[in-house]
Parts: C-alpha cells; structure tokens; sequence
C-alpha cells in the first residue's frame, strides 16, 4: 500500500499582471509517495523551480498562486494563511537549494543556524538544540563537526556547505525533502558525494523527495519516478527506467538524444530545433508542437495527459495507448 | 495609487507652508499678538539678568582684544581711570580728579579704598603695572599698543597719585583711558598666575566680577559686593549668553530665556514691538556707515562724479524704507556723536536730475560700470547696495555688486584698493573723535586709506593732533569737514541706530552709545 | 615520433596571482599558484580538451596562453614564436589569430552595444577600415552561426543563452582565427541547447580549419567533442591522452576518480564508485608533494613529499603519477603499464 | 546556473510585454507603478521649464528694486487689496515670483554645472584608478581621502576668502570638492566591471585600452553616473543656499533662492511670504531632482550605494 | 587584523600629512592675522613687524611650517593668536558638544531612516514605500539652516516646548540634532532601503524563509543584519563629516562646536587654531573611518582583514 503524502492538484502559479494573467506553471498535478524520490526535469523556464517554490508557499513577489491545490491528508495549503504556512515550512516539507555558496546566512555560524530551525518548531532548550544541530552535522558527514558548529559558512566549501544545508532541512525531520538543482552548482566529485548522501540519509530517515533537475544524469542515479516538464506543463511521468527505457514523448525523446553519451561515438549529437516558448506567447496547441519532429494536424490542439502503461504522457501520438503511430 | 500619491504632493506643499507660513503668523497681526503673548515668560529668574549677545571676544585681557564685543561685556569687570557715562561725558572713574601739569604730563589723584575682585588693593602700583604691561613687551603683542603710543611712562607720586608722561601732545587721550586697553588690572594676580590666566579669568575692579567663562557659550557675571560705588550694583548676577544668529536670539527673548537681546535687526523690530512684554530701544551709535570711493580708479578719480553719486542717492528713503528709521543721515563721515561733526553741513540732497548733469560735465559715459563691493554676511547692506545700484542706474551708471567675506574684505582687500571702485565701510570712532576716523581714512599710506590724498587734508589732519586745545580743534575740523564734504572722498549713507530688545521686566536700563553696556544701575522686577 | 610543429606549444607555463600584505599593502605575503608549470601541445586541426574541477586552473590556462592574464613564467609558443614575449601591442595583434569563447553568455556580451557592434568590433580593432567590407564580414560570420540579420540590430538581452553563445562565437570568429580557445561554451546552457551550440562548432572547425582548445568540467561533452585531453588538478595537468584511451583506461588515480564520479546514463547501470574523500585543497596552500596525495586513495609515502613530473608512458600518454614514474625509474615500469 | 532566477524571468516578461501597448496606457502604467517618479520627473521638467522660459513667464524683472513697494503682501493675501504681485515683494521691492522664477536659472546652474565638473573629473579619475589601479589608484584614492578629511564648508571658506565670493567660485568649488563621490562610484564599479567577461572579451578581441574603456566600460557605468549627478544637483542647490547663509554665496542682486531665504530669514515673523515661497521653491526643486534620482537607481541600479 | 591596522594607522598619517601641508598653505592664503588683529587701532608699521615676529610669522614659510609639524607631533598645535591658550584646549573644550551633537544627529537620523528603509524595502511598491521615501527625502530637500530656524519658531517660539539654544541639558540637544538627523536620513533611508533590497534577493533569505521562521525575524535576523554593513559604512563615514560640517546648525543653535571654533577662527586668520582644528577633525575623521572598517569584522565574519578597504 503506497502511501500518498503529498498531493498536487491542478496547480497554477502564474503573474498577474494588471489583471493579465499568465501562467508560468499551468495546471499540473502530481502525487509523491511516502519514502520515494521524484524527480521533476526540464530545461530552464519551464516552471519545474516555480513548482517547488509553491510547495514552500515561497513564491518571489509577483508570482501568484492562480489556480488548483496542494495537500496532504490534513492540509490544504490553499487555505493556508501564514502562521500555517510557517508551521508547514521546515517541519513538514524542508528545503535545500541551487547555490550552496548563498543559502546559509555569512553572518551567522554554522550551529546558530542549524539551531534557529529546530528552536522555531519544537520545544527544546538551546542546549538540546545545539546537541541536535551537532547530531545532524554528524549525520550528514561533516568533519571535525564540533569546530563547525561554531564556524560561519565561509570557512566552508561548496560540498560541506551543502551538507549543511542538508543538516538544517532534515533538522526537524520533515516527511518532504525538496532538493532544487542540489548539486548543480558543485563539481562532478563533489555531486557525487552529495548524492550518495541524500541517497543514504532517504534510506535512514524514510523520507521522500522531490529532486528537481535538468540533469537527467542525476535523474538517472536518485529517482523512482520523473516528471518531465516542458513549458510549464508536465509532459511526460514514468517510472525511471521505463522514462530511459522507454520514452515516449517527444520532448523527452529529444532530450536524452541529445545528450553527449561517454559510450556513444557520435560526430553530431542530435538536437532539438528552436527554443522554449515564453509565457505570454504560448502556443494554443500542443506547447512542443514547434519544435517537435512529429508534429501533425492533431497538434493545433492542446493534448490531455494520455496513460500509457503506468506511464503518463501529454502527446497526440498516444491518443490510443502505445501506438507509437510515426506520422 | 495616483489619487494617493497627489493627496500625497499636496500634503507636502501644506506641510512646508505650515513649517513656514504658519509658525509666523501667529504673530503677524498685532491685535491678536498682544493678547497671546501678554503672559511674560519671564518667571522664576530672581535678582538676575540674562542678555544675549552675537558674540564673544575670546580673550579677556584688556590689552589683548580690540572689540566691541569685548567692551559690551568687560566694561562691568574693568574700569579706567577715567569714566564716560551714559552720555558719553567723561567723569571721574578710578581717578578722583586730574590736572594737566603741563601739555605732556597728566597728574591724577587716586580713589582711595577700592579693591580688585580678589582682594588686592587698588593703588598707583596697579595704575604703573597697569601701563607699563600695555606699553611693554607684552602689550606690544596685542593691538592695544598703538592705540597708547603717545604716552611714555607713568609715574608714581604717592600711594594715590600718579603721573602720566606723554612724548607727543595727544589731545584724545582722557578719552581713551576710559577704556579698552588702558583699564586697570591687578598687578599681584597677573604676576602670579601668569598672563594666560588672566585671558581667560579677569579680575578687575567693576561693579562685576566673572565668576565662569564657557567660551562660546556665556558669560556669569556676579555682583561685586564691595564695589566702590554705594548701593551698587543692584543685580546679583548677569550672564551673557552667546548666539550669534539674529533670529535664534530673538527667539531666546521670546521664550523668555534671555531679557536683553542685543543687535536686533532692523527686520526683526516689528515683532519685537509687537510683543506685549518686550519693550525695542534705539540708541544712536558713533558708527558711521559709507561707500568709500577708490578715488585711483576711474572714473571715480573725477570730484564731479564722486559728488554726482552723493546727489544720485536718496539716502532719507534708504534709512526711512529699509533700515525702517533707524539710521541718521550724516554729512561727513562720522555721526553726529563725534567730536568735530559738523552740523552746519546737511548731508547732499537727492538730486538725480543735477546729478545727471554732473555726470555729463565729467564726461562719463551712460553705462559706466562700477564694482560695489560689500560684505557677503551683512543683510541690512545688501538691501541698501542694491537700493544705491537703484539710484545710480537711474543716473545711467551699471553698478555691479560683489561680495566679499567681511574679515578678508577689511583686511586685505581694502587696504591693497582690490575692493573695486565703491566698498562699503563702517567707522565706529571709539575715541569720539574725527581725528580717529579722519586721520586713518584720509591720511596718506595709512592701512585703510589705499588711494585718497589731498594735500590740504594732510594740513589739517597734521595740525589737529598737535594741539590739546579742543576749541582749536573743533575750529580745524570744521574746515576739514567742508572741504572733506566738497571732495567727497565717499557716498555718506547713515550712522547706525542700534536697537536693544529688552523685557519689561528690566528697569532702568539705558542702551550704550558705544556698545558698553552699563549694568550697576539696572534692576529687574 | 615525427617531429611536427605544434600550432601551440605550452612549455611549464606558471601564473601565480600574489595576495598583497604587509604595512603598506606592497608586499607580497604568498602566491595563489593558480597554474603551476603546465605543459601541453596542440596540433593544427585537433580539438584539445582540457578538464579537471572549478579551481583547477583549466579557465586560467587558457586566458594565460592568450595573455588576458599575463603568465608569471613560462613559455607559449604559438606557430613556433614565443608568443609570452611579445609586447603589448604585438600581442594585441597576435589576437587575431587567437580567439575566446567565454562560458557565460550573459556576462561576456556587452549588454550596451548592439549584436552588429559586438561582432563587428574584432574588425575594428584589427583595423579593417572599409566599412562596407566589414558588413559583409558581419552578415558572412552571422549567417555561418545561424543568426539572422533581422537579429543583428538588436540588443544582447533580447536573445535567449543559445543564441547568445552564437553571438560570441560569432564575434570569435570574425577575424578568421587559427586557434579558438573554447572556456567551458555550453555549460551554462540547456541540454538541448548545449548539442546545437557543440554541432555548430563542429561544423565551424570542418569549415575553416579550426583548432579549438576546449575546456569543460562536463567530462562526457569533453570526451564527445574532443580529440586529446588533458585532465587538471589543482594547477599542474595530471594527465595528458587521446579521449579512447583516456576514457577507457585512465591511469591518474584523480583522472579514474573522475570519471567514475560521472553520474550513470541509465537508472541500471549501476556503476562502482570512487568517492574521493575531501575537497579539493586551495592553491594558495597546496599540500606538499604530490598535490593529489591527500585524496588519493593510492596514496604511498613518496607521494607525501616528492613532486611528480608529467611524463610520457606511451605515445600520446602522458601522466603525472609516481605509480608509473617510480615504476620506470626502477625498471618495474612495464609490469604498470 | 542553468535554470533563470524567477525574478529574471519576470524581468524578461515586463520588457516583453510593455512596449506592445499603446503610449498613453502604457504611460499611464508608469505614473500608476512609480508615483514618485513620475512627481519628481514632474517637478524636474517644471523647474527646467521655468529656468529656460524665465523672460517669457516672469511678470517683472527679477532686479527691479524699488523702495516704495518693499514687502507687499501676496495680492491673495493682502488684505488692502491694493497687491500688483502674486507673492508679494522682497525687502527691496522686487517681485518674489519673478525672483522665484528666474532663481531656478541660478539654482539649476549652480546644479548642472557643479555636477558637469565634478562629474568630469570624478569619472576621469574614477575610470583610471579603477581600471589602471596599482600605485595610480592608491594615489587617487588618498587623494580622495584627504578630500573627504576635510570638511567641506571649510574647504568652501578657504577657498572663498582666497579667490573672492561669487556664483563661478561657488560652482568651482563644488565641483573641486565632489569628484570623490563620482570617482569612488565609478572606480568600484570598473574594479567589478573588469572582471565582467564582456571586458575580458574586448581584450581578447585586442581592442585597444582606450577603445575597451570607451566602448565597454563608460557605457556601462554611465547610468550610475547619471543617477548620481541627479541627486548631487540636488544636493548642490542646497549647498549655495547654505554657503549664501554664511555670508559665502552669490551676489544679492543675482536672484538665487538660497540667497533670497538667506536674507529673508528675520522677516519671517514679519512678511512670511520673503521666506516662504524660496523655501518651497527649493524644496520641491530639490525634491524633485532626488525623486528623479531614486527613481533613476531604482531602474538601472537598485543595488547601487549612494 | 594587527597588520591591518597597523597599514590603515600608515595611511591615517599619510593622510594627516597631507593635510597639514594643505591646510598650512591654503590658511596663509586667506590673509594676513596681523592685519586683522591690529585693524582696529592704529597700527604703525614697526608695531605690524613686532607683532608679526612675536606670532613667528616673520620666518621663511617653510620654517614655519616645520614648527608647526613639530608640535604637531607631539599633539601640540600652537597657541592661539586670538586668545593666546593652547590650541588644543581650545578644540577640547569644544570635542564634546561637538561629539553630542554628531551622535545626537546619527541617533535622530537612525531612528527616521532605518525604519523607513526597511519598511519601504519590505513594502516594496505599495503605497509604504512610496510614503516613506519621500518622507525621507523631504528631509534632504530643506536648507537646513530653514529647517533650523522653523523648529526653533515652531517648537521654542510658539509651541514653548523646547529651548531654542544653548548647551544646558539635554532637551538642547533636541532640535539641532533633528536638523542635522533630518538631513541625513533621506539618504540613510535610502540607503537602507537599497541594501536591504539587495539582500532580500540572496539565497539565504529564502533558505531562512524556508525554515517557518516569522516574517520579521527574516527580515531582521537575516536580512537587516546583512544590510547593516553598508549602513555602518555610511553612519560612519557621515559621522566623520558631520563632526567639522555642523556648522551652520552650530550657528543656528549656538552650539558651542568646533566647526564654528573653526569659521571663527577662519575670520580672524588665527591660523593655529584653524590648523589645528582641521587637524583634529580629519585626524577623528579617519580614525572613525578605521573603527568603521574594523568593525566589519563584527558584522561580517567573512571581513577579517578588510583588504579592499573602505567603502
């Protein structure tokens, strides 16, 4: 019996502009389940940050929350006004983000950081406080865990910087971990550190995660299941082998093409032509249509999300099932 | 938003006019005023005095400082051997009486009994120490030594008789030993807690002794209770409190904090006056106020045009309009304070049209320019320069007004005659005495004289000072004046009136020809 | 061997940056030995990788040999002449012929100057003064990177990361160079974007002859673009070879760490990992001798104190390891290899 | 940095967006998203139409003094009714508006000029100590300091007392004192603009020194420059007023605000209006230009310091 | 951190030379002290020879000049011309109004700007923020000489609630230090209001968003106190001039400081005291500077040498 701990419905996040209002995410819907990791793919733009964004209810100012839902089995975080919001944030869903050299806070040490999480959500003395701040540091594989409780982010590199991060997100053990781009930002020795210990600490801690990422390596190595986003919509989600075994869309299609295989003695690597449509100026079909290779009469009107086979797949071309029908 | 934001805008423009318009005009109209401000602020302040003064002199010893600023105060804490009272008479001050023994020797007999503040004695030892300090070394570091050059040495007869010894016959000089550098100071003191002391802390024999000098800020004065004079003087304390901007220590008179303000400006006697409780004094004043003419500078080398300017310039409307009444017309320049003004000379008349034709008979072109220079700091000058511009582009001169700082202007760029073709000057004549003002404006190569020349000037000016007959001189300045007044060596425009604010709960107080306030008599309610 | 002038012959190039110290802020206190004695060839024609971490020293290498940094010792041969000699103004000169792609195509546009103005500067500045030839020139090297001329009167940011990156190589291009130096092109652009960016550059190199150095932290763009590679590790380069060999058979313990850090193409290939212990040391500090050893996990006592040299093991293979030298040295050489 | 930071996108969007509407709207949009910028932008246009257009507007001739009308009241305010003068007349008799009006030439001179010289040669040296840096900036940046160590009034004072008071000495010596301000802006924005990749470009396209500062690094700091200037003219109009306060300014006969409030300062409990009305014509001027100025750094560098 | 202090003190003196040199030269240029000393009486020219030989101006300049760097080295600026004391005592006489008066106006300006800025950054583009920066520039829009002179009508003249001058207690602070803080919280405010905008967009504004902490322990916690560093820059640096350039709130107020000591001085070319005076000010100046600086460390870890200096 999986348990579903986390449920998107229909969620539209867009800005208002002057009564204009253009979505940048645009009515997506997705579950996670309890222990796994899902990985939300796409290129820059389409919306995958915005997404977890929403999740924490910290949508930069001028982005709005449009349409649709978030819940849980207790909670609709549309109703959530902010003392709601603040109870959800870091208890229940935690954070970790893109640039470990600018998410923790230069003016603060390491310990105080750590501290102010788990002191604004339980009732622990500071020293208890600091005895777990220390545990979590000791968790996520810091050396000389003591000193750097009382050192300040700068003496530390990009990798323990994330490890921290990492700390202070788990802090309070949240049923949610949502890891935006974690190891983009690190060097390949450093990721692949980073990503054993996201994978070991899931184990230990049963929590799940939502892995958002461009890198479809990453998503190879950490996800059960991906989503696959383009242009604000959810293109393509399957589990992680059938998305490389076999894909589907034609978006993702193009995607693992044209990545550089080590394997793969290619002179050219295939590519897909032109570029990500901006917001304001979507088109009203099928949003890959003009870039896409297969693309046909049907396109001019905007797919729903076809099944196919446990997988999930926004394409004219499984309108009937799998029938991969080549027009 | 935008509705907002100009709410927003308005509220602005309210805000500023009330900061400005509103904190006025409470007081604008007079009805309504001395119903307000009937109610004198003055409360709890017993027996004591407050005056607010523009500035202080830094430096107490007589023979150090040259100020008006100095006098206003000191003339409380130090007296001369002579005295000039309220009237400017001299009278007896420290020396009973004194005689000229011949016309270089003064003898003077001593007040017996008086004391300085800290107990010494007052005797001809003070009165020696006293001259040989201003004559000696350390009095020829300050500017109070020229002033007594003439005299030679003092001295003793007795215990209460001494002799001063002149080298050249000084015909003004009992009027300077009522004053200034030539009060008495206490010999012990100075001897043994050392001149610099003495700067800061003076002792002397008025009706007054300082008791605490915060530099900049004010001055205590407390009552001296064996001053020589019986009963006097009435006050237990004054204190002097320092502002220099005019209309803060006008706003110190009005709350009550201060209850003598001195220098009131012109624009500011309207409120003064219509404040129930604030009573304004206009004193005459020795200083005589002028454009002086750079006679080396064409076309003002030319008599005609310098005389053509004096008619050019309506200096009744000047004193009526913007000094509101408070100025005297002169004839020459000095007041008619002065010993050697002459009153049988009436100042030029405003005459534009003869002045016209001045101007064509010197054959001056229309639009001739002429640099004016003034203080940059002085208000009430600034509104008369421009009213002269007035006047003289009415008679086609271009007049173009500069502005100097006033200490560099005084000191550096009249003297070197950079101070364009008119400056402005104004002569107190401490001495009373045309010969101070005469003799430093017209005598050739002096500091302040970088132009002027007549020879027959020289004559008179030569002749006055070797006479101690005042009658013979009245006699040489009566001529000096009119030829002076046909040469017209300056644009005359008036001698100052000062205007002294005073609460009504002052009594007996008389505003000071001369800046020296006199304080013994005064009382509070 | 045959022996064949190198286009660019890189002999033990150093660049330290000093960190200024002292009463009057004069005195240099210690180096920051960004690059540490580097040497390296590249042949006419060849696309020459360089790889290795952030703070390796790869970006510095190749502003160095173009003198945008000036090296603190070494030489640089360019067509034979030592190029670390020349003037400032016959470097100047020399740049036509020597050419940059930077990474970011955000920050290396002049956001003030139209697209026009951006890739017609080189021509200005190698003094083609006929104005009517450079337009042809501009519209020529536009149209080679797929830029329309409707997009040359517009202004940097009202293009997406791709076809920025076209822009600056565009501008790279113009003055017909020999020699591109390519620092980490594609890394800041999308997957999908990355492969037209790395399609055009291959089609430019067939097209005119081009050498490129290419230099990328992404090791498999590296081994699908490049010819040799030469893998970076804190300033010195650990290892020179063909990307086959390289890539199936490193012999550098980092070059092997490396590699087997790359995350998996497929969600079943489940590779086995060197994790290497540690961060990578700052340059500033590096430790003494192998600058490696602290992480290596083949570490021997040699390694602690003595600073191994990049020498070949075979043709085209060079490593900078004692694992192998040491081997030579004591005639066990053939056992490693 | 692969995916944009949101803000960007959204950045991206306005900019796309905007310019499809008509003018008006899109104006309109403007005055609704920056109030204050569009009031100080207001302000700045009617202060710079009043100095270019002063001989047409003004009823009188600023210098016409006559002592048979001093201190009338504003005609709305006279309660004779007998006023010919909208804001009533100073202490010599001229018209206060037209005073007022052709004040905003001296004002704006004052400002305009201050600024051209200090900006001249503030950004000169500022361009050289931060692009040539080395002993050359340490040179320039002590001269800075011993600029800033000395405090300006004095520096004002001093001057004055040496070369005379007047209008040109005032500009001079605003312009003298203030390049620190423009030089330490520019230097620290070329120091972090030369380590921009586009500048490393133009090297490497071999552009020429001057051609690199010329073409990649003036217009590029030329907007902080801009934004700069705009809030030092406003502070440069403040600055004659307070230097005419101490007796230091310009000629009385000039009409400039600061002087006009300088010396009307003991009638304000008698004749409100002598003060009055500088006093808003200077606040609003300067409100104006720092209006504008905020505004101006909010659009093209909101991080910038000044 | 010693070196660096050590290097800063180098370029203080440096700098202190310098403006000796400066203010030695250009302070002769204003004039001649005798001229004005004896300008009231009758001064011959054997009395303008002997006054100058006593003040020690008859020595070629550059002797002059040693004298006096001299003395200054040993903190002994000269005697006065005018009063004869001691320089020094002099400008220690006036340090602490002086120093009342910066703080008293740093304190007013802090209490109107940070708010402002703070609030104005927070409410970004609402009718908050658009009300607080023109409040605050409504400050820096006044001569503040005006400004002076209102208040003291306003809340001395009418209201009674304030006294309008003088240096009794501390309800005199009052309205000069409201003068002086006016001024400078406009671009405090603004300042503030910049920085605190900056830092709002860093990553870790949204890290401590994220961990349910409340809005304003964000705001303050994390981004004011990382918005403080170019506030204390400026409070620093302002600080510094305020303490010379009070002037004319010094006059308005009678407010016994030395940048009238100074003016004063000025007027009457009583040279040791005007270099003196300026000295002592940009001696204060840069060494407030230098506490600025080395405060840094303070606020931000990350600046343990402040390589790059002031700001």
């Amino acid at each position: 019996m999986v348990q579903k701990v986390l449920e998107v419905e229909k969620l539209k996040v867009g800005i208002n502009d002057d009564g204009r209002k253009i979505a940048i995410v645009n009515g997506i819907s997705f579950t996670l389940e309890k222990g796994e990791t899902l990985g939300i793919v796409g290129e820059s733009g389409c919306g995958k940050s915005m997404t977890s964004l929403s999740l924490m209810g910290l949508l930069p100012p001028g982005v709005e929350w449009l349409e649709g839902d978030i819940q849980t089995h207790d909670l609709h975080f549309k109703k959530f006004n902010k003392q709601d919001w603040r109870k959800v944030r870091g208890k229940r869903i935690a954070m970790i983000f893109q640039e470990p050299m600018s998410s923790l806070n230069p003016v603060y040490t390491i310990g105080k950081q750590i501290m102010e999480m788990i002191l604004s959500h339980e009732h622990v003395s500071k020293q208890q406080a600091r005895d777990r701040a220390l545990e979590m540091l000791k968790l996520v594989g810091i050396p000389r865990p003591e000193q750097v409780l009382d050192e300040y982010p700068y003496q530390l590199s990009g990798g323990m910087r994330q490890r921290v991060m990492i700390a202070i997100a788990l802090s309070c053990n949240p049923e949610i971990l949502i890891a935006d781009e974690p190891t983009t930002a690190l060097d390949v020795t450093i990721q692949a550190q980073i990503l054993e210990l996201m994978k070991k600490l899931q184990e230990q801690l049963h929590m799940s995660i939502v892995l958002i990422t461009h890198d479809l390596g990453v998503v190879a190595e950490m996800c059960n299941r991906v989503i696959v986003m383009y242009a604000g919509e959810i293109v393509e989600e399957a589990k992680v082998v059938d998305l490389f075994d076999e894909t589907k869309h034609p978006y993702t299609k193009g995607l693992l093409a044209s990545l550089p295989d080590i394997a793969d003695e290619k002179e050219y690597l295939s590519s897909i032509p032109g570029i990500v449509p901006a917001p304001e100026n979507m088109p009203s079909g099928c949003r890959f249509a003009p870039r896409c290779p297969n693309v046909h009469q049907r396109c001019m009107e905007a797919p729903p999300l076809f099944d196919v086979k446990g997988s999930k797949v926004k394409c004219w071309l499984y309108e009937h099932g799998d029938s991969e029908v080549v027009m | 938003m935008r509705k907002k934001s100009s709410i927003l805008l308005t509220l602005m423009l309210v805000f500023a006019l009330v900061l400005t318009a509103c904190s006025s005009k409470t007081e604008t109209s007079p009805t309504e005023s001395s119903k307000k401000n009937a109610a004198n602020p003055v409360k709890d302040r017993k027996n004591e005095l407050v005056i607010g003064v523009s500035a202080e002199p830094q430096n107490w010893d007589p023979i150090d400082v040259f100020l008006l600023d100095w006098s206003t105060i000191a003339t409380s804490v130090f007296e001369g051997l002579v005295d000039r009272t309220l009237d400017l008479e001299l009278q007896p001050g420290l020396a009973k009486s004194w005689k000229y023994l011949d016309d270089k020797t003064l003898q003077f007999k001593l007040r017996e009994g008086v004391k300085f503040h800290d107990g010494e004695p007052f005797n001809a030892d003070a009165v020696k120490f006293t001259f040989d300090r201003l004559l000696g070394e350390e009095g020829q570091k300050g500017p109070q030594y020229s002033n007594y050059s003439s005299i030679d040495k003092v001295e003793i007869v007795d215990e209460y008789t001494v002799n001063l010894k002149l080298k050249v016959k000084d015909p003004v000089i009992l009027t300077k030993l009522a004053g200034y550098g030539a009060v008495i100071v206490p010999p012990k003191y100075i001897k043994e807690k050392g001149d610099e002391n003495f700067n800061n802390n003076p002792v002397g024999t008025g009706p007054f002794k300082m008791t605490s000098y915060k530099r900049d800020q004010e001055i205590v004065l407390e009552k001296n209770p064996d001053y020589w004079k019986e009963g006097l003087p009435k006050l237990d304390k004054v204190v002097f409190k320092v502002i220099p901007e005019a209309s803060t220590r006008l706003a110190e008179l009005q709350t009550g904090k201060i209850d003598i303000m001195k220098r009131v400006e012109v624009s500011q006697a309207k409120t003064v006056k219509e404040t129930a409780f604030l009573e304004l004094r206009d004193v005459g004043t020795p200083t005589a106020f002028a454009l002086r003419f750079d006679v080396a500078k064409k076309p003002l080398d030319n008599k005609l045009v310098r005389q053509a300017i004096n008619y050019a310039v309506d200096k009744d409307a000047i004193i009526k309009e913007i000094l509101s009444g408070y100025g005297k017309p002169i004839s020459t320049f000095q007041s008619d304070l002065s010993f050697g003004n002459n009153p049988d000379l009436k100042p030029y008349p405003y005459d534009p049209e003869k002045a016209k034709e001045l101007i064509k008979q010197a054959g001056v072109k229309e639009g001739t320019s002429l640099d004016v220079m003034i203080p940059g700091n002085d208000g009430n000058f600034k509104e008369i320069a421009q009213a002269v511009s007035f006047y003289l582009e009415e008679i086609g001169l271009k007049v173009n007004i500069k502005t100097a700082d006033g200490t560099t202007m005084n000191s550096d760029l009249i003297p070197q005659g950079k101070a364009g073709h008119m400056y402005r000057q104004g002569w107190g004549g401490w001495t009373l005495d045309f010969d101070n003002t005469a003799y430093l404006m017209y005598h050739e190569g002096e500091f302040w004289n970088p132009s002027f020349k007549d020879e027959k000037v020289e004559r008179l000016l030569t002749a006055q000072r070797n006479t101690v007959d005042q009658k013979e001189r009245e006699k040489i300045f009566k001529e000096l004046t009119e030829i002076l007044y046909d040469l017209a060596p300056e644009l005359n425009l008036y001698s100052a009136v000062d205007l002294y604010a005073v609460n009504k709960r002052v009594q007996n107080f008389q505003p000071p020809h001369e800046d020296r306030l006199r304080l013994e008599e005064v009382s509070v309610k | 061997m045959e022996i064949k002038e190198s286009l660019l012959r890189v002999e033990n190039l150093k660049k330290y940056f000093p960190v200024k110290g002292g009463i009057l802020g004069r005195k240099e206190i210690k180096q920051i030995k960004a690059i540490d004695g580097v040497s390296f060839d590249v042949q006419q024609g060849e696309t020459f990788g360089i790889v290795g971490e952030s703070g390796c020293g790869k970006s510095t290498t190749g502003r160095t040999i173009l003198r945008l940094l000036e090296p603190t010792e070494g030489k640089i041969f360019f067509q034979g002449k030592n190029i670390a000699e020349l003037n400032k103004s016959e470097m100047r000169k020399l740049r036509k012929d020597i050419q940059i792609i930077f990474q970011d195509p955000f920050a290396s546009l002049n956001p003030r100057m139209k697209v026009r103005e951006i890739i017609e500067e080189p021509l200005i500045n190698f003094e083609v003064t006929d104005r009517s030839e450079r337009e042809k020139r501009v519209l020529e090297v536009a149209d080679q990177v797929g830029l329309t001329k409707a997009q040359l009167s517009r202004f940097p940011h009202a293009f997406s990361g791709g076809q920025r990156q076209r822009i600056g190589i565009a501008r790279a291009l113009i003055s017909k160079p020999k020699l591109i130096i390519a620092d980490e092109p594609v890394s800041a652009l999308d997957v999908s974007i990355q492969s037209q960016v790395l399609n055009l550059m291959r089609d430019l190199q067939k097209e005119f002859g081009l050498t490129y150095i290419f230099i990328s932290h992404d090791l498999s763009v590296v081994k699908h673009f490049c010819d040799r590679i030469g893998v970076m590790y804190l300033g010195k380069m650990v290892e020179i070879a063909g990307k086959n060999r390289l890539y199936e058979k490193p012999l550098h313990p980092y070059a092997e760490a490396l590699l087997s850090a790359l995350p998996s193409s497929h969600p079943l290939q489940k590779k086995q990992r060197i994790i290497l212990s540690g961060d990578v040391p700052s340059p500033s500090n590096p430790p003494n001798g192998c600058t490696f050893h602290p992480r290596c996990f083949k570490c021997m006592d040699m390694c602690k104190t003595v600073n191994p040299t990049l020498q070949p093991v075979s043709d085209q293979h060079s490593v900078s390891c004692h694992l192998y030298h040491l081997g030579q040295e004591q005639s066990a050489a053939g056992e490693l290899i | 940095m692969t995916s944009l930071q949101p803000q960007e996108q959204i950045h991206q969007k306005e900019m796309d967006v905007l310019p499809k509407k008509s003018h008006i709207r899109s104006f309109w949009k403007f005055i609704k998203k920056n109030p204050a910028g569009f009031i100080g932008m207001l302000l700045v246009i009617l202060s710079v139409a009043a100095a270019l257009l002063s001989q047409w507007i003004a009823p009188f001739e600023p210098t016409k003094a006559s002592l048979s009308s001093r201190l009338v009241p504003p005609s709305w305010a006279d309660e004779n009714g007998e006023s010919a003068f909208l804001l009533g007349t100073d202490q010599v008799g001229r018209d206060l508006l037209s005073r007022i009006i052709y004040g905003t030439r001296i004002s704006l001179m004052v400002g305009f000029l201050g600024v051209l010289i200090s900006m001249v040669i503030g950004t000169i040296l500022g361009l050289v100590s931060g692009y040539f840096g080395k002993w050359l900036d340490d040179f320039i940046m002590r001269i800075a300091d011993i600029q800033l160590a000395f405090p300006f009034i004095l520096f004002a004072i001093v001057i004055m007392s040496v070369l005379g008071t007047g209008i040109w000495k005032i500009i001079i010596i605003l312009g003298l004192t203030y390049w620190v301000g423009f030089a330490r802006l520019i230097r620290g924005q070329v120091i972090s603009l030369k380590e921009q990749e586009y500048i490393q470009a133009a090297r490497a396209i071999g552009g020429t020194q001057f051609r690199i500062i010329r073409k990649h690094i003036l217009p590029n700091v030329l907007s902080s420059i801009l934004v700069l200037g705009t809030m030092y003219i406003a502070e440069f109009i403040l600055l004659e007023a307070s230097l005419t306060f101490l007796g230091l300014g310009v000629d009385p006969t000039i009409p400039s605000w600061g002087g006009m409030l300088a010396d009307s300062r003991n009638y304000v409990t008698t004749a409100w209006w002598t003060a009055t009305f500088p006093g808003i014509a200077i606040m609003l001027t300067v409100l104006g230009f720092n209006l504008l100025g905020d505004w101006l750094r909010d659009r093209f560098d909101p991080n910038m310091k000044v | 951190m010693i070196g660096y202090v050590i290097r800063r003190l180098f370029h203080t003196v440096l700098v202190v030379f310098a403006i000796s040199l400066l203010i030695f030269f250009s302070i002769r240029l204003t004039g001649d002290p005798v001229s004005v000393m004896l300008s009231a009486g009758e001064p011959s020219k054997e009395a303008i020879a002997q006054l100058k030989a006593n003040l020690g101006l008859d020595k070629p300049l550059y002797v002059q000049y040693f004298i006096f760097l001299k003395g200054l080295v040993m903190f002994d600026f000269g005697e006065s011309f005018r009063s004869g004391g001691p320089v020094i005592d002099l400008i220690m006489d006036k340090a602490g109004a002086t120093l009342a008066l910066a703080v008293g106006g740093i304190l007013v300006s802090i209490v109107i700007a940070i708010p402002v800025g703070i609030l104005s950054a927070v409410k970004r583009g609402t009718f908050v923020d658009f009300f607080g920066r023109v409040f605050s520039l409504m400050g820096i829009s006044f001569p503040n000489f005006w400004l002076g002179i209102m208040l003291i009508l306003i809340f001395a003249v009418n209201l009674k609630w304030l006294p309008s001058s003088g240096f009794d207690g501390p309800q005199n602070l009052i309205l000069p230090s409201i003068t002086l803080g006016m001024i400078l919280s406009g671009i405090l405010a603004r300042l503030v209001r910049s920085s605190m905008l900056e830092v709002m967009n860093q990553q870790y504004i949204s890290t401590a968003k994220s961990k349910g902490i409340s809005d304003w322990a964000v705001i303050i916690k994390h981004a004011f106190r990382n918005a403080l560093l170019p506030t204390v820059t400026f409070i620093g640096l302002q600080f510094g001039s305020l303490l010379g350039g009070a002037v004319i709130v010094e006059q308005i107020f009678s407010w016994p400081g030395i940048g009238r000591l100074i003016i004063d001085a000025i007027n009457q070319r009583d040279y040791p005291v005007v270099q003196g005076g300026v000295i002592f000010l940009s001696i204060i100046m840069v060494f407030v500077n230098l506490v600025v600086d080395l405060s840094y460390s303070l606020i931000d870890p990350r600046i343990k040498s402040g390589g790059s200096g002031h700001a």
